[in-house]
């Protein structure tokens, strides 16, 4: 069994700073969670409590049915890759990457057998007899992924594992590492600031913002329902767009508006300031006179698709949407964006998400 | 042909001038090196210069007089018992010695790593020792296991473990261990600074990896410790072998080379004969071997050092 | 749960404080042979067998070290020559160790070597030329007699060890400094030698002490007592025939402690230098 | 030789003299006025350090010069003295045991000071003294102390033993190995006798004691070694019995040089020992400050089949050739040699007087401490004078601790001290 | 001027590892120019001979009109980011952003200014008082940029800048980025793996592989006209499909056939062996019966989009297909996909690029 339960975990530096703060978590066993959040929001800090590296200050972590707050890290069969790579500069890359096994005493010939399989899986082959020193970054982080998947531990600990990575190989690498963890079937928690690995690699996904939890959902839900205005702006890139909306009841419903948007829903809902929020992709370009108008400022082309950095005509507040590649208007063009109300998110004051789809249906009732 | 074949080939300019343009390219790395080296020659380039030109001759304590003998003083120190003898005691002097100052060194500085409370007061008495004359730590070696005023003997026979005082130093079996005891305990400061200096550029980060890697604190010691100190180590024990070697006081102080001459060692004996005796171009002759003893480890030992890639 | 962890932190500290204090009292039993002496009227330090705590302790020798000795004059000239050494040594190292841990050149590995040299031959036997050296500058009766050897036989040590620390340290910091536009002095100055703080301080220990300790050469190249250093102080007091060893002693003991004072000096400064990795490795 | 002239009329006390201010070399008058002279010597302990300071103080402010006064370890001493003769850096006047003489004459080192010796000034020493610093027909320095040895015994110990404190017929090495027996066999918690066998040269010097009074002898005319005679054998032997045989001695002689059991009869923890003047007078000094309690008597050194013998040493004073001032050198001599401030010396230091007029001092032929010691003189028996002694005394050290060690019969180390000692001096 | 000017250059590292191949390249005044390639294909060395931090083997490196092959990097004037932070570890945050600074001689009042903007800029004013040991791995790698925006060098260079922050702030970053970079018209060479950064931020984008040079071209050229089969397959992501297939001449045009596609063009070509490429978002699912025939295996929602993995029923191939997230089949759905012949790339045997677009219309002719 090794399910990772965090209890109300704090860790509070030396000189008080509070990096995480009363975080209650379970990974169940054999699950991939896929941890993000802002730089400096805590991610590693929490990943490095679950491995004993660092002391937790308040709570109780638990792997499988046992509190591991004492237990030394080498006791924890982990095994983990540091968002520092921290490779052993006197051992070449075999050595790096066999230190562990040699260690829980294995066989030579296996050793070097999965020594050697998963070199060969990430591309590094050639670079066994080398020294870190020798290697560039990211033949560097490679080293420090193997060392990691070798070896046969209980949880999986990944920082930002991938980070120097060019997309090709990331592509292949992200594959590969699901591969090994299914097979395994080994819990791991993996860090990173990658939307792609985060969305792809996720059974659930846990947003952290200030050392605080923020959402833990499977991904798409947290992409299609954000818990809040932070997750929501957090995940997807572009970010959603938000607009400030006041709510007023009208017949049959509420009207939304702020200076550029102007929306009435079929919906019930108390009246106050909400913020609207819509993602670049949900937007509809060139449905002219059609909820928001907008000015061209920059088309940037993505290659597969158009990213429109718009004007609103409303408050002059930037608005992005993304586009098909074939449709490119020009700076200056005006358009108007449409969405559907479906693809819609509405935050109330606190930024805390208000369902408008089951209000809308709950309307409609 | 490889691009780096290609590119070391250059044949073109001559001997002279890529002598020359090497020496531009690295004028500032031997600028550097300059006063160091001229320092070094000027201070003790004529004394060690002096030894090998006494060393073929024979000079007398008693005249003024220097006669040109060659090789003689060598070739009868090879003839010589008393050769073989100092060689095997100072043998086991240094071996002994180093051995037990690096690793009563290693043992505090390890224990002194981490920031455990207290670390100002025990890092500063464990370099007591050394901050007393050497020849005073000797002499009060020499009381602690001196068989009638010294503290151990008092404390054994508190204990009742003995009935009369035991003579360490006066017994030519144990002698110079009694010695050797003396010597670690003046230089394992030494080590034990120069560890803990090496233990605190160790990254953390490499005992968090080897700590998830399963590494229990002996493997730790073994597998990141050891080899990142090793350079330290190399420099400490191969400086400490030669201080060893070479040592004087703490032997001369403590029995004089006695009993029946079982805590001499080459130095000793160098300082008895040209020194004392007055016949300098044994002793110097003495000192020559010893050099080439000490020149020949040092080369051995930082090949077996570089063996393993390692740069010098 | 947490009482379970307790025990074990506290185990392993008491394991640490114990394995400490054990060392320590193995490392100060001859330094409290030492000191319990002094607090001896002069014979019992004689008698036989020993008494492990002075019978009758009395100050009256540290009374008698400071009424009758220059200990105080000692320990002044024990600081210009260890200062004195240590500046010049570390002028002289630094530039070289740094030279040999930054470039590859032609002839680097013989030069290390023959800087090992100096040392392999005893300071007894190399005296006698050294000597004529000393005279051939002009030095003899001047600190700088003392000094100038204690350099040289402190160098070869200074220059490796260094030599070693300054490998450690990464060249991507250096690199990033030259990029910041730093000369090679600054780098030295401002990057290099702030983080080789531990090394340096243990160099500086060593050469401090190792001059501080000297007797021989003050023995050798200085006659006037007033540029007596503390071990030759100690040592002024051997006699022919009867040595006053309660006095060589505590005078020996008064000169640690300005040692002390430095030594708790030095230790803060390391502590204030142990920073460690901003380089991804 | 000639005319004493040069010293003329001076009692070499004080203003005779005035003439040295212009000796020789005065062109170094120039600068400040102040000239130096180099003192050397060895082992100046506490004890007499103020002598020293006092006198040179006194000696400059005469002459208006300074002294430069140093005192080296007897440890470094042979080295310090051997590397400022090597490296002219000698001092003016230096002090040391009358033994090196040879070797630095050897340099040229030492200047010749017949014209003191042979002069009035020479009076004051008696044939034997005055002869201690001849070699090769000249006086190369002045006799500047001596001492000799005598058998120390603790009355407290005798009386515990049953032995009678104030007749303890110790006249002969057996009397003395009796009396130890029986201390030995008492219930005196203390050893009997005290045995050098450190390797240190006072081993050599305690132990000779007993092989010339076995009739042996170290040299012979020649020159030659002779170490292994039967008599210097049957010396080795009771020297060696005494700790292996009788047990009489204090355990673990091997570890013991001649300081250590002199501290430790000093401190009443041993029944006797052979020891010098400042013995018994470090025992009086214990005794004011109530540090020790007990009695001891002085008898002389034991008498062997052979007859008796005391070892007698003198530390001379001499002028090294390479000064540059030589006339004040003699005048520094001069000046200590006042009777006044020879007697502080041999009071203050525990050292026989060497000018005979202080020797005849009532002081010493009165004081129980001393007349012994003065009395010894006829016994005085001086090492032979060789220049390279000290190797010689090393290999007779080295004999000794072989027998004492039992490693080796007295007979077989001396035979193979008399070999190595006969390759080596050839 | 700042141009920089790479002739011929290439790197040979100690141990006879060829980094850097002969590398030619010009980088206009104030051009902003992206570095890309796989990891380990010479770009951190290619910057690090630029900055003078390694020698160059071969060639000649200038800057301005001035070859500084032999120019020592504290003269050359550039300001770098290392892949590694080579943060000072016993300088406080601030001390490190000021450094280069203080030793040109700045005033006090000044340098303070700029460190503080920078800082603020960069999100990390909380910490100018810490130590880089104090920082999270994102907040490091912010300072390291700090420490170069500070200064006003006539060259940056930028290894991965980005890295280690997550998507939101990388955003906000890379603008920040352009418009210093625009503000001070800096020359800049900026290394990356991040697709969209090398997309939107480049003037002009390297394509290094195996220390030689792929292309240099904006990066909609990149994109669309890929100079060889290893630039179609690197830029991108997920990466263009390819399929091989064999050119045979018919009746008014050529067939390129491979078990999986048969497609007749009206183009004139030799005949013999080609590579064919599709990118995944310019599949068209759905069209059954049209080129190619496939099974779902996968399907992965990105939020804005789905990622489908299917199998090709003639050869078992793995074909990458993005897209609208509403488009949701199921595994062993069976899809046929099309794509539109102007989509299309075509590369002969040695890899190179066949100008398909260009040759239709010579054939239409
Ligand atoms: N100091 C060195 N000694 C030997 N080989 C090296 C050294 N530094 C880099 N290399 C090798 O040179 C090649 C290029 O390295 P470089 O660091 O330029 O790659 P990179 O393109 O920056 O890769 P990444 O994206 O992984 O950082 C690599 O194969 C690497 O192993
Ligand atoms: N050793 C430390 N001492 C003091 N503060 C620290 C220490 N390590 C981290 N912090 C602080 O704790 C907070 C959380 O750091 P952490 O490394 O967990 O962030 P992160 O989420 O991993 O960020 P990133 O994505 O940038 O790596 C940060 O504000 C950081 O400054
Ligand atoms: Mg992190
Ligand atoms: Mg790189």
């Amino acid at each position: 069994m090794s399910e990772v339960t965090l209890s109300n975990v704090s860790k509070v530096y030396d000189d008080d700073v509070l990096a995480v703060n009363e975080l209650s978590l379970t990974v169940s066993d054999g699950e991939f969670v896929v941890v993000v959040g802002p730089s400096g929001c805590g991610k590693s800090t929490t990943l490095r409590m679950i491995a004993g590296l660092e002391t937790v200050t308040a709570g109780e972590i638990a792997i499988g049915d046992e509190v591991v707050n004492d237990v030394r890290p080498q006791d924890r069969n982990i095994a983990m890759v540091f968002q520092s790579y921290a490779l052993y500069p006197h051992m070449t890359v075999r050595e790096n990457m066999s230190f562990g096994l040699r260690l829980s005493g294995e066989y030579d010939e296996q050793i070097d057998e999965r020594v050697e399989e998963a070199a060969e899986l990430l591309e590094i082959s050639d670079l066994l007899d080398d020294y870190p020193k020798q290697l560039s970054g990211g033949q560097q982080q490679r080293v420090a992924l193997g060392r990691a998947i070798v070896r046969d531990p209980e949880v999986f600990l990944m920082d930002e594992p991938l980070s120097n990575l060019d997309a090709k190989l990331r592509t292949q690498m992200r594959t590969e590492i699901q591969r090994i963890q299914e097979e395994l079937d080994v819990t791991t928690i993996y860090v990173t600031h990658d939307q792609t690995e985060a969305m792809t690699m996720a059974d659930h996904i846990v947003i952290l913002n200030g050392g605080e939890l923020q959402q833990v959902d499977p991904p798409e839900q947290c992409y299609d329902e954000p818990n809040n205005k932070f997750v929501a702006g957090f995940i997807g890139s572009p970010s959603m767009n938000f607009f400030d909306v006041t709510a007023t009841a009208i017949d049959g419903g509420t009207r939304f508006e702020s200076p550029d948007v102007a929306l009435d829903l079929g919906v019930d809902i108390p009246t106050g300031d909400y913020t609207l929020g819509v993602r670049p992709e949900d937007f509809v370009a060139g449905r002219a006179g059609e909820y928001i108008d907008t000015v061209v400022d920059v088309v940037e082309p993505m290659g597969s698709d158009n990213f429109l950095y718009l004007e609103t005509t409303g408050s002059s507040m930037e608005v992005v949407a993304r586009v098909d590649s074939e449709y490119r208007p020009h700076r200056g063009d005006e358009i108007s964006l449409g969405f559907d109300t479906d693809d819609m998110h509405l935050f109330n004051a606190d930024g805390e998400r208000v369902a408008v789809t089951e209000l809308q249906t709950t309307e409609s009732v | 042909m490889s691009i780096a074949e290609e590119y070391t080939d250059t044949t073109d300019d001559s001997r002279f001038e890529r002598g020359l343009t090497y020496l531009q390219r690295n004028s500032r790395a031997y600028l550097l090196i300059a006063p160091t080296a001229l320092f070094l020659l000027a201070v003790v380039g004529y004394p060690i210069l002096e030894t090998f030109r006494l060393s073929l001759y024979q000079s007398p304590a008693d005249s003024n007089i220097e006669t040109f003998v060659g090789l003689q003083h060598y070739a009868e120190i090879v003839d010589s018992d008393i050769f073989y003898r100092l060689l095997w005691q100072t043998g086991r002097w240094v071996v002994v010695g180093v051995a037990g100052k690096t690793i009563m060194g290693l043992l505090i500085a390890v224990h002194l790593k981490g920031d455990i409370r207290g670390r100002k007061f025990f890092r500063t008495a464990f370099l007591i020792p050394w901050g007393i004359p050497y020849a005073i730590s000797a002499v009060v070696f020499r009381w602690i296991e001196h068989p009638q005023f010294g503290y151990l003997n008092a404390i054994l026979l508190k204990l009742g473990l003995i009935e009369q005082g035991i003579g360490i130093l006066g017994n030519p079996d144990i002698a110079w261990l009694g010695v050797v005891v003396a010597d670690i305990w003046i230089g394992t400061p030494f080590m034990a600074i120069i560890f803990l200096a090496g233990l605190q550029s160790i990254p953390q980060e490499l005992y968090e990896a080897a700590a998830i890697d399963g590494a229990e604190r002996w493997h730790q010691f073994r597998y990141i410790t050891l080899p990142q100190l090793k350079s330290v180590i190399l420099i400490a024990t191969l400086l400490s072998t030669i201080w060893t070697f070479v040592s004087f006081d703490t032997i001369w102080t403590m029995t004089g080379g006695g009993p029946i001459s079982t805590t001499a060692t080459l130095v000793i004996h160098i300082y008895q004969v040209g020194l004392q005796n007055g016949n300098l171009g044994r002793g110097a002759a003495y000192s020559v071997i010893g050099f080439l003893f000490l020149f020949v480890f040092a080369i051995i030992y930082l090949r077996v050092y570089t063996r393993g890639g390692d740069e010098l | 749960m947490t009482m379970a962890g307790h025990d074990r932190s506290g185990l392993r500290k008491v394991r640490l404080y114990g394995v400490l204090l054990a060392l320590l009292g193995v490392m100060m039993l001859p330094f409290y042979t030492m000191f319990s002496s002094t607090l001896k009227p002069e014979n019992e330090i004689f008698s036989a067998p020993a008494t492990l705590v002075p019978s009758d302790p009395t100050v009256q020798a540290y009374l008698d070290v400071w009424t009758q000795t220059d200990v105080l004059l000692w320990i002044g000239n024990s600081f210009v020559i260890s200062l004195g050494t240590v500046a010049l040594t570390l002028a002289l190292a630094i530039p070289a160790a740094y030279s040999c841990a930054r470039n590859d050149f032609v002839g680097k590995r013989t030069f290390l070597l023959s800087v090992l040299v100096v040392q392999m031959f005893a300071p007894v036997v190399l005296i006698v030329g050294l000597f004529d050296v000393i005279t051939q500058f002009g030095l003899f009766n001047t600190y700088l007699a003392v000094i100038i050897p204690a350099a040289a036989f402190t160098l070869p040590f200074n220059v490796w060890m260094l030599y070693g620390y300054f490998k450690t340290i990464p060249v991507a910091l250096e690199e990033s400094a030259r990029i910041d536009g730093a000369s090679q002095f600054q780098i030295l100055t401002k990057i290099v030698l702030p983080l080789t703080k531990p090394a340096l301080v243990a160099s500086i220990t060593y050469t401090f002490l190792y001059a501080w300790n000297r007797l021989l050469f003050v023995l050798t190249f200085l006659t006037d007592s007033a540029k007596y250093n503390i071990p030759r102080g100690v040592f002024s007091m051997v006699g022919a025939l009867q040595t006053d060893w309660r006095m060589m002693l505590t005078v020996s003991v008064i000169g640690i402690i300005p040692l002390l004072i430095l030594f708790a000096f030095l230790e803060e400064y390391i502590v204030a230098g142990m920073t460690a990795g901003a380089v991804k490795e | 030789s000639g005319g004493d002239g040069g010293d003329g009329g001076s009692g070499d006390g004080d203003s005779g003299d005035g003439g040295s201010g212009t000796d020789g070399d005065g062109g170094d008058g120039g600068d400040g006025g102040s000239r130096s002279i180099q003192f050397l010597t060895m082992g100046v302990g506490d004890n007499i350090q103020q002598y020293f300071e006092e006198n040179n103080a006194a000696f400059e402010e005469e002459y208006g010069v300074d002294v430069e006064f140093t005192s080296v370890t007897w440890d470094n001493a042979r080295q310090t003295v051997n590397n400022r003769v090597d490296g002219g850096q000698a001092p003016d006047v230096s002090r040391w045991p009358a033994r090196w003489i040879p070797q630095l004459v050897g340099k040229d080192a030492l200047e010749p000071l017949d014209d003191m010796m042979d002069g009035e000034f020479g009076q004051k020493f008696s044939e034997g003294v005055a002869a201690g610093t001849m070699y090769n027909g000249s006086h190369y320095g002045v006799p500047w102390a001596a001492s000799n040895k005598c058998l120390y015994y603790n009355k407290d110990v005798f009386e515990t033993a049953g032995l009678d404190p104030e007749n303890p017929s110790l006249d002969s090495w057996d009397d003395m190995l009796s009396a130890a027996q029986q201390i030995r066999d008492s219930d005196a918690s203390v050893p009997a006798l005290g045995l050098a066998g450190a390797d240190a040269i006072e081993t050599g010097s305690q132990y000779y004691h007993y092989h010339w009074s076995h009739g042996a002898d170290l040299v012979n005319d020649e020159g030659l070694p002779v170490v292994n005679t039967d008599g210097a054998v049957e010396a080795l032997s009771f020297y060696t019995d005494l700790h292996l045989e009788h047990g009489v001695t204090q355990s673990s002689p091997l570890s013991s040089t001649r300081q250590d059991i002199r501290q430790l009869f000093e401190n009443g923890d041993l029944g006797m020992v052979i020891g010098h003047v400042y013995t018994g007078l470090n025992i009086e000094s214990a005794k004011e400050s109530g540090d020790v309690d007990f009695d001891y008597g002085i008898v002389q050194v034991p008498e062997g089949p052979e007859g008796r013998y005391s070892l007698f040493t003198i530390d001379a004073i001499t002028v090294l050739s390479q000064s540059e001032h030589k006339d004040l050198a003699r005048d520094l001599i001069r000046f200590y040699f006042d009777e006044e401030r020879r007697f502080q010396y041999s009071k203050q230091k525990g050292f026989l007087p060497v000018v005979e007029a202080v020797g005849e001092r009532p002081y010493f032929s009165d004081s129980k401490n001393w007349a012994p010691f003065v009395e010894a003189s006829q016994y005085a028996r001086a090492r032979p004078k060789l220049s390279n002694f000290s190797q010689f005394n090393d290999r007779m050290v080295q004999a000794i601790q072989e027998a004492l060690a039992d490693q080796k019969t007295p007979q077989k180390a001396l035979n193979d001290a008399q070999s190595d000692l006969e390759d080596a001096m050839e």
